[in-house]
C-alpha cells in the first residue's frame, strides 16, 4: 500500500495539489479550437496552391477566389445573390422548423398521430429532393412559394426525426413524474417534452441549417434570376471554377457559422446538462 | 376524521385487495397483498430490500400499467408521490421544479416558503445537479407537499438526511398532515422513525403484509418509553434482525449474529 | 394559369391574328428577352409575357407538364423526347448558324495526349455519351457522319453535368467528348499546355427551336400571342447577330455572370444566326438525326414533320421580310 | 376528501382494477402502425388518379408503375440496377460508417483530435457533394472506387456527427464512475463511450442509409450504365415519368425498409432504455 | 499496520491539508479542511446534509477539477469510489457493471461471488433499472469492494438499506476490511452505524473537521453499554440533537425540541 512517509508540512497559502487521475473524458474545451482544423484545411489549400502540389486549373488558387469574390462584391452579384438566397433560406428554415417541431409533437406523443405521420415522412425522406421538383412546379409553380416550400421539405425532416427521436428518448421517469402531478397535456409538452427534446431538436436544427443552404442549389435551378445556387449552377454551366469555388466558400463560410450559432445556442440552452462535453 | 374507528373498512381512503404484481415468471412480488387505509391515518411501511415496497407505492400511484398481476385498488384522486429516487427534473431550477403543474394562485411564493420550510431557502434558483444528495431528497419532498394532496406516498423521504434535518422533516411532515390530514403510505427503512411518525406500522413480506402494529404511544413518543422499545424490538423481529440491542456491533463477531 | 384560358382552336385553323386582351404568354427564353430588352424590341410587343428564367430540355419539359410556362427555347432534341415520352408538343420556331462548318455549338474536346484530328480517327476510342442529352445525339450523328457504329468505340455513360465532361478529359477518363463552346475556352485554356486540343464535330449541331405544348396552340389566345412573340423572336435573333457585343454584354456579361472576354469567345464561337423562312431543309435535317436516334437508341420512329406547326413558318416569314 | 364507502368484497380471481391516471406518454406502439400511413398514402395516389385528380402526365398512375415495373423486370433492367446500386451503397455505407464511427470517437475523446476533425467536416457538409465530384473525378477517377467513396462521404457525415453528439451527451458522472474503476481508454471507450453514444450512431446510421440512397442519384451520372440512380437519371433526360415514378417506389420501398431495420436494431441494442418510447 | 499509533501523521494513506473548495463566491463548502487517514484505519464521516461530506469525497477521489479551490490532497493509489447515487451503467448487466475494467482472472466468478454476498445472487443478468433502490445500492458497494482497494471512499453506502440487510452490510464489509486492510472513508447518518463500524469519528462542520472522535470500544460494541450512549449523545451534539433519547420524538410537540 502506498503510504506517505513525509511528515505533514504547512501548505502555502494557495498551493492547490490534487490528486492525479487519468482523465477519460474529453477534456476542456480548446478556445476557437474549431478554428484549427479550418485554418489547417485553408493553410493546406494555400500551400498546396503555392507549391503547385494542387493544379490551380482543378482547384482555384485562394488567391484568385479572393480576387473573383472581389470582383463579384463589386459588381454587386455577390451581395445582391446572398441576400436573396438568404431571404429563401430564411423563410424556408423558419416553415421547415415549425412544421417539424409541431409533426414531431404530435407523432411523439400520440402513437394514432405517428402512424400516420411517421411512414409517409420516411417516405418523403428516401426520396432524392431533386425527383421531387417536377411536382412541386406542378402543384406550386415557379415562384417563390415553390422555392421556400422547397426548402421547407428538406429541412423539416431532420427537425421531425431529431425531435421525435430526441422525444422519445426523455426518461420514462420524467413522464410518470408528470403524470403523479397532476400536470395538464400542454403543461407536458411545455415543461417535460419541450425540454427534455431540446438536445435532439438542437442536433437536428444543425442538420436543417445545412439542408436549407444546401437545397437552395437545387431550387435555384428554376426560373431564379439571382441567389448563391444559381451562381453556383451558372458557373459551373460555363466551366468558371473560380466562382464556383467562391460559391463552395461562401456556402462552408455560412455553414460553419450557422453551425457554431447552433452550438453556441446549444450549449446555453442546454446549461442544465452534465455530459461528457462539459 | 377519526383514524382509529371501528369503521375504518367501511371508510378507507385506500384500498386494496387481493393485489397480484410480478415481473417475471420466477415469481411474484406482491401476492395478494390486502391493505386498507383510512382517511388521515398515517401507515408506516417497512419491509426488506427489494420486498415489493416501491412496486406496491407505484402501483398505488397507477404507474405500473406494464407490470402484470391483477387485483383491486382505490385510491383518492389527489395522490402525490416522493419517488425513491429524487426525480427532480434536470433541466428546471429548483423552484420551477417544485411548482411544476401547481395551478393555484401564488404558487411560486408557497413553492419559496416550502423550500425554505425543508431548509433549501435562497436556492430557488439552483440547478438540481447542484445540490447535494440530501437537498435534493428534500426538495423532492418539498415538491410532494406543496400540493396538499389527498394521499401522499412517500418512498423513503428520509434516507439520505441526517439527524437533525430528519427530526425537522418529520415535525414538519406532521405539522401538514395535521393541517390537511392526508393518508399518508411512508416507506422507510428506519423502525425508530416509523414508530415515532405513524399511526400504524406495517411489515411488507413474501408479498403480503405480514405485520400490522396499531402505535398507541400518545402524541409525546420517546425511545426511553418501554411501550416504544417493546413495539421496536417486535418490528426489528418481524424485519429479522432478533436482538436490538446486540443487532448493531462492531468487528469480527458480526457474522453469527444476523438471523438468516 | 390556364385557368382564364381562351377560344379553342384546331390546330388546322388559321391562326387569330390579335390575343384577346389581358392574354399572358409565358416565355421560358431568357436569352431572346434580354436582347428584346436590350434592343429596345421589347416596345413592339403587343402582348403581355411574363418571363422565367428557365433553360434546357428537361426543365422545359417540366416546366411544360406543370403548366408553368408556354414556350420554351431548346435545341432540337428536347422536342423529340417531350414526343416520345407522351407530351405533345410542336416547334414553333427554328433558328440556324450561318456558317454551322464554321460556328458549330459543340467541339469534339479530345484529351490530352490523344491523336484525334478528324472524327475518322474516333475509332477505337472512348467517348462520353450522355444518352437523352443533345451531346448524346451530337454524338450519334458524329459517329454516323463519320462511317463508325457504336461497336467501333467505347461509349462511356456519363451525364454532361457541370464541367465534368472537361475534367473527365482532362483526367483521362476518356478520350473525347462533346464540349459546349463555353466550356471549350476553359478547357483549352486549362489544358492546352498539356497537348488537349478540340476538333469541330463535322456535322450539323445548330438547330435552335421554339416549341410549345399542343394545348397552348389550342389556346386561340395563346396561339395569337405565340403568333406575335415568333416574329419578334426572328427580329431579336438577328439583333443578336447585328450586334454581338452588345448581346455579349448584355446576356453573358450582366445575366450569365461571364468575364466580357469570355462572352466575346462564345459569342464569336457560335456565329451569326439567322432564321429561316423555309423549314424544309431544317426539317430534312432533323429527320436525319431522327433516324439515328431511333437506329442507334431504339426510340419509335417518328416522321418529324408532325412535329411542326408550319403555320408559324408564315407568320415568321411575314415578320422577318416585313422588318 | 374521496372515500370509499363501499364494504370490501370478495376479488374476483383475476379482477384487474388499476387507479386511472391520464397517460401522458405516447402510450404502447401500434402494431404495423408504421404501416399506416404509408397506406393511406398509397390510398390517396390511387384514388387521385382513378378520379383524374392527378393528371397522370405528373404523377404517373400506380397501375402504369406497376405495368412499367413489370417489364422493368422481365427485361432484367430493375433486378441488374438494384443489384449494381445495392453493392455500391453497401460498400459506401460500411467505409463511411467505419471511417465516420472512429472519426467521432476521436474527435469527441480528445479535444486535439476535435479541433482537427470536427472544422472540415463542418466544411464538408455545408458543401453539396455535387459540387464535390469534379474534385473526386479528378483525384478518384471515373471508376468505381470514385462511386464508392463518394457514398461514403455522403454517409460518414451524419454518423461522425451523430456519434459524436451522442458520445458528448454522455452524462459525465458515468465518465467519472469510469475513472474510479481505473479502467484503459480502451475499455471506456468499448464500455462506456460506444454504449453510451449507441443510441446517437444509430440514429445516424438511419440518416446514412438514406444518404447511401441518394448519394446513388449523383454518382450514377458519371460512367454508370446500370443502377437506381442511373435509370432514374436516364429517365430524367428522357422526361420518362413511369421509370421516375418507379425509382422513385424502389426508393421508399428501400428507406422505409431501411429505416426499419435500424429501428429495430434500436429497440433491441438499447433495449436496456426506460424511455418514453417504451 | 497499526492504525492506532503516534506515527499516525508520518505514515497515512490520506493526507489533507488547508483544503477549500467553493462552488460559487457566495462562500466555501471546504474551508482549510486537515485530515489525516492511516492505513487501514477506518473514518466515518458525519455532518449535516449539504454540509459538505461528497464535496470532500470527490475531492479525495479527483473528480473535483473544475471546482475552485486549493489545499493539498495526498491518497494512494487504488482508491474504490462507492458513489451516493449508485451509479450504475444503465446499458450493461449486473455482473458486467460489477467487473467493469476488473482485470483478474476469474473476474466473473468473483463478481458473482460479490454479488451473492450482497444479497444478490442469481441476478447476475439483471438490468441495473430492474433492481430496486436497496439492491442498485448493494450492487454499487459489490463493485467496489470486489476490487481491493487500498482506500475506500463510500458515499451512504447502506442509505437505502432495510436494518437486516444493514448488518448484513457491515458484517460483509468489516470481513473485507480485516483482510485487505483498506483505509475506509464512510459517509453515514446513522451515528450508531459510524459507532459500531469506525476507529474513528468525525464530524464535518462549516467545512472543517469539528469534531474528531476515537472509539475505544473494542470490537464487540453494544448500544447497551453506557460508552456506547456517551458517544452517541457526544456525536449527536455535535450534530445539532440535543438529547438522544427524546430526539425522535412524535406528533406535535416535536417543533419545540429540535435545536437550531
Ligand atoms: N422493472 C422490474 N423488472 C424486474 N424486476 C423488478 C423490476 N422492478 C422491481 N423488480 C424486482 O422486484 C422486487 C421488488 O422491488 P421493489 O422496488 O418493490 O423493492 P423495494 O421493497 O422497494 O426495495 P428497496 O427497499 O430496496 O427499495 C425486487 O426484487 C426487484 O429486483
Ligand atoms: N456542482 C455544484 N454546484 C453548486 N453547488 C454545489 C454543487 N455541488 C454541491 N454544491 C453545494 O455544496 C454543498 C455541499 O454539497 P455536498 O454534496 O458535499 O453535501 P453533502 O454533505 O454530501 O450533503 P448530503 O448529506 O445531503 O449528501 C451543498 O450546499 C450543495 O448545494
Ligand atoms: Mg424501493
Ligand atoms: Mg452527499
Amino acid at each position: 500500500m502506498a503510504t506517505l512517509a513525509t511528515p505533514a508540512r504547512p501548505v502555502a497559502a494557495t498551493e492547490d495539489v490534487r490528486p492525479v487521475r487519468r482523465r477519460l473524458g474529453p477534456g476542456a474545451p480548446i478556445r476557437f479550437g474549431g478554428l484549427i482544423g479550418i485554418a489547417a484545411l485553408l493553410g493546406a489549400w494555400v500551400v498546396g496552391s503555392a507549391t503547385g502540389l494542387l493544379d490551380p486549373r482543378n482547384l482555384t488558387e485562394p488567391w484568385t477566389v479572393v480576387a473573383t469574390a472581389g470582383t463579384l462584391v463589386e459588381n454587386g452579384r455577390l451581395q445582391e445573390s446572398l441576400v436573396t438566397s438568404g431571404v429563401r433560406a430564411a423563410l424556408g428554415l423558419g416553415l421547415g422548423v415549425a412544421v417539424g417541431t409541431v409533426l414531431a409533437v404530435v407523432s411523439g406523443l400520440s402513437r394514432i398521430g405517428e402512424s400516420l405521420i411517421d411512414g409517409p415522412i420516411q417516405v418523403k425522406r428516401s426520396i432524392p429532393t431533386l425527383a421531387l421538383i417536377p411536382l412541386l412546379i406542378l402543384w406550386l409553380g415557379i415562384g417563390e412559394p415553390m422555392k421556400v416550400i422547397t426548402i421547407a421539405l428538406a429541412v423539416f425532416v431532420p427537425i421531425y426525426i431529431h425531435t421525435h427521436n430526441g422525444l422519445r428518448s426523455i426518461e420514462g421517469r420524467y413522464a410518470e413524474l408528470a403524470e403523479t402531478l397532476g400536470v395538464s397535456r400542454a403543461e407536458f409538452v411545455r415543461h417535460v417534452v419541450l425540454p427534455g427534446a431540446m438536445p435532439g431538436f438542437l442536433l437536428g436544427l444543425r442538420f436543417a441549417v445545412t439542408s436549407s443552404l444546401l437545397a437552395l442549389v437545387v431550387v435555384e435551378v428554376i426560373n431564379a434570376t439571382s441567389g448563391i445556387g444559381h451562381m453556383i449552377t451558372l458557373a459551373s454551366n460555363y466551366g468558371q471554377t473560380d466562382i464556383i469555388v467562391v460559391g463552395l466558400v461562401v456556402y462552408a463560410l455560412l455553414g460553419v457559422t450557422a453551425d457554431a450559432a447552433v452550438r453556441l445556442i446549444e450549449r446555453k440552452a442546454l446549461s442544465w446538462r452534465r455530459t461528457l462535453a462539459s | 376524521m377519526a383514524s382509529h374507528t371501528g369503521e375504518l373498512k367501511l371508510d378507507a381512503a385506500v384500498r386494496v385487495q387481493a393485489l397480484h404484481r410480478s415481473f417475471n415468471e420466477a415469481g411474484g412480488v406482491l401476492n395478494g397483498l390486502d391493505l386498507d387505509i383510512a382517511p388521515g391515518e398515517f401507515v408506516a411501511l417497512l419491509g426488506r430490500s427489494g420486498s415489493g415496497k416501491s412496486t406496491l407505492l407505484r402501483a398505488l400511484a397507477g404507474l405500473d400499467r406494464g407490470v402484470a398481476g391483477h387485483g383491486r385498488i382505490a385510491v383518492p384522486e389527489r395522490v402525490s408521490v416522493v419517488f425513491q429516487d429524487s426525480r427532480l427534473l434536470p433541466w428546471k431550477r429548483l423552484l420551477d421544479n417544485v411548482v411544476l403543474g401547481l395551478r393555484v394562485p401564488g404558487a411560486a411564493e408557497r413553492g419559496s416558503q416550502t423550500l425554505a420550510e425543508v431548509g433549501l431557502a435562497g436556492r430557488e434558483k439552483a440547478w438540481p445537479h447542484e445540490l447535494s444528495g440530501g437537498e435534493q431528497q428534500r426538495a423532492s419532498l418539498a415538491r410532494s407537499l406543496v400540493r396538499e394532496p389527498q394521499l401522499l406516498l412517500a418512498d423513503e423521504p428520509f434516507g439520505a438526511l441526517d439527524a437533525l434535518t430528519r427530526i425537522r422533516m418529520h415535525t414538519l411532515l406532521r405539522r401538514l398532515c395535521e393541517v390537511h390530514r392526508p393518508a399518508v403510505l411512508l416507506v422507510t427503512h428506519d423502525v425508530d422513525e416509523a414508530i415515532v411518525l405513524a399511526d400504524r406500522v406495517i411489515v411488507l413480506d413474501d408479498g403480503v403484509v405480514r405485520h400490522d402494529a396499531r402505535i398507541d404511544l400518545g402524541t409525546r413518543r420517546s425511545q426511553a418509553d418501554p411501550a416504544f422499545a417493546r413495539l421496536r424490538a417486535e418490528l426489528l423481529h418481524e424485519l429479522g434482525v432478533e436482538d436490538d440491542h446486540d443487532a448493531v456491533r462492531g468487528r469480527s463477531t458480526l457474522d453469527e449474529r444476523a438471523a438468516s | 394559369g390556364s385557368s382564364d384560358s381562351g377560344p379553342r382552336l384546331e390546330l388546322s385553323a388559321a391562326l387569330p391574328d390579335a390575343a384577346a386582351d389581358g392574354t399572358v404568354l409565358r416565355v421560358g427564353d431568357p436569352a431572346t428577352q434580354v436582347a428584346l430588352e436590350t434592343s429596345g424590341l421589347v416596345d413592339d410587343l403587343d402582348i403581355d409575357v411574363e418571363w422565367a428564367n428557365i433553360t434546357g430540355g428537361p426543365k422545359t419539359l417540366e416546366a411544360f407538364r406543370a403548366d408553368a410556362i408556354d414556350i420554351g427555347s431548346v435545341a432540337d432534341i428536347p422536342p423529340l423526347f417531350a414526343h416520345w415520352t407522351g407530351t405533345d408538343v410542336r416547334i414553333v420556331a427554328a433558328r440556324e448558324t450561318v456558317d454551322p462548318a464554321e460556328h458549330p455549338t459543340y467541339e469534339l474536346g479530345v484529351a490530352p495526349g490523344v491523336d484525334v484530328a478528324r472524327i475518322e480517327d474516333l475509332k477505337g476510342k472512348k467517348i462520353a455519351y450522355s444518352p437523352g442529352q443533345a451531346q448524346g445525339a451530337l454524338v450519334l450523328n458524329v459517329l454516323r457522319e463519320a462511317g463508325l457504329t457504336q461497336d467501333d468505340v467505347e461509349l462511356v455513360e456519363m451525364q454532361s453535368v457541370d464541367d465534368a465532361f472537361s475534367v473527365a478529359l482532362a483526367s483521362n477518363q476518356v478520350d473525347v467528348a462533346p464540349l459546349g463552346q463555353s466550356l471549350v475556352k476553359t478547357y483549352l485554356a486549362k489544358y492546352e499546355q498539356d497537348g488537349a486540343t478540340t476538333i469541330p464535330p463535322g456535322v450539323r449541331d445548330d438547330a435552335w427551336t421554339l416549341y410549345a405544348p399542343t394545348s397552348v396552340l389550342e389556346d386561340a389566345d395563346k396561339a395569337a400571342a405565340i403568333k406575335e412573340y415568333v416574329g419578334l423572336w426572328a427580329q431579336a435573333q438577328q439583333w443578336i447577330s447585328e450586334n454581338p457585343d452588345e448581346f455579349a454584354q448584355a446576356y453573358y456579361v450582366d445575366h450569365e455572370g461571364l468575364s466580357p472576354e469570355d462572352a466575346t469567345y462564345v459569342v464569336d464561337a457560335l456565329g451569326e444566326f439567322t432564321v429561316p423562312t423555309d423549314w424544309d431543309d431544317f426539317i430534312t435535317r432533323h429527320q436525319q438525326t431522327v433516324d439515328t436516334l431511333v437506329k442507334e437508341q431504339d426510340q419509335e420512329p417518328l416522321d418529324v414533320e408532325t412535329l411542326y406547326d408550319r403555320r408559324f413558318e408564315k407568320a415568321i416569314a411575314a415578320a422577318v421580310e416585313g422588318s
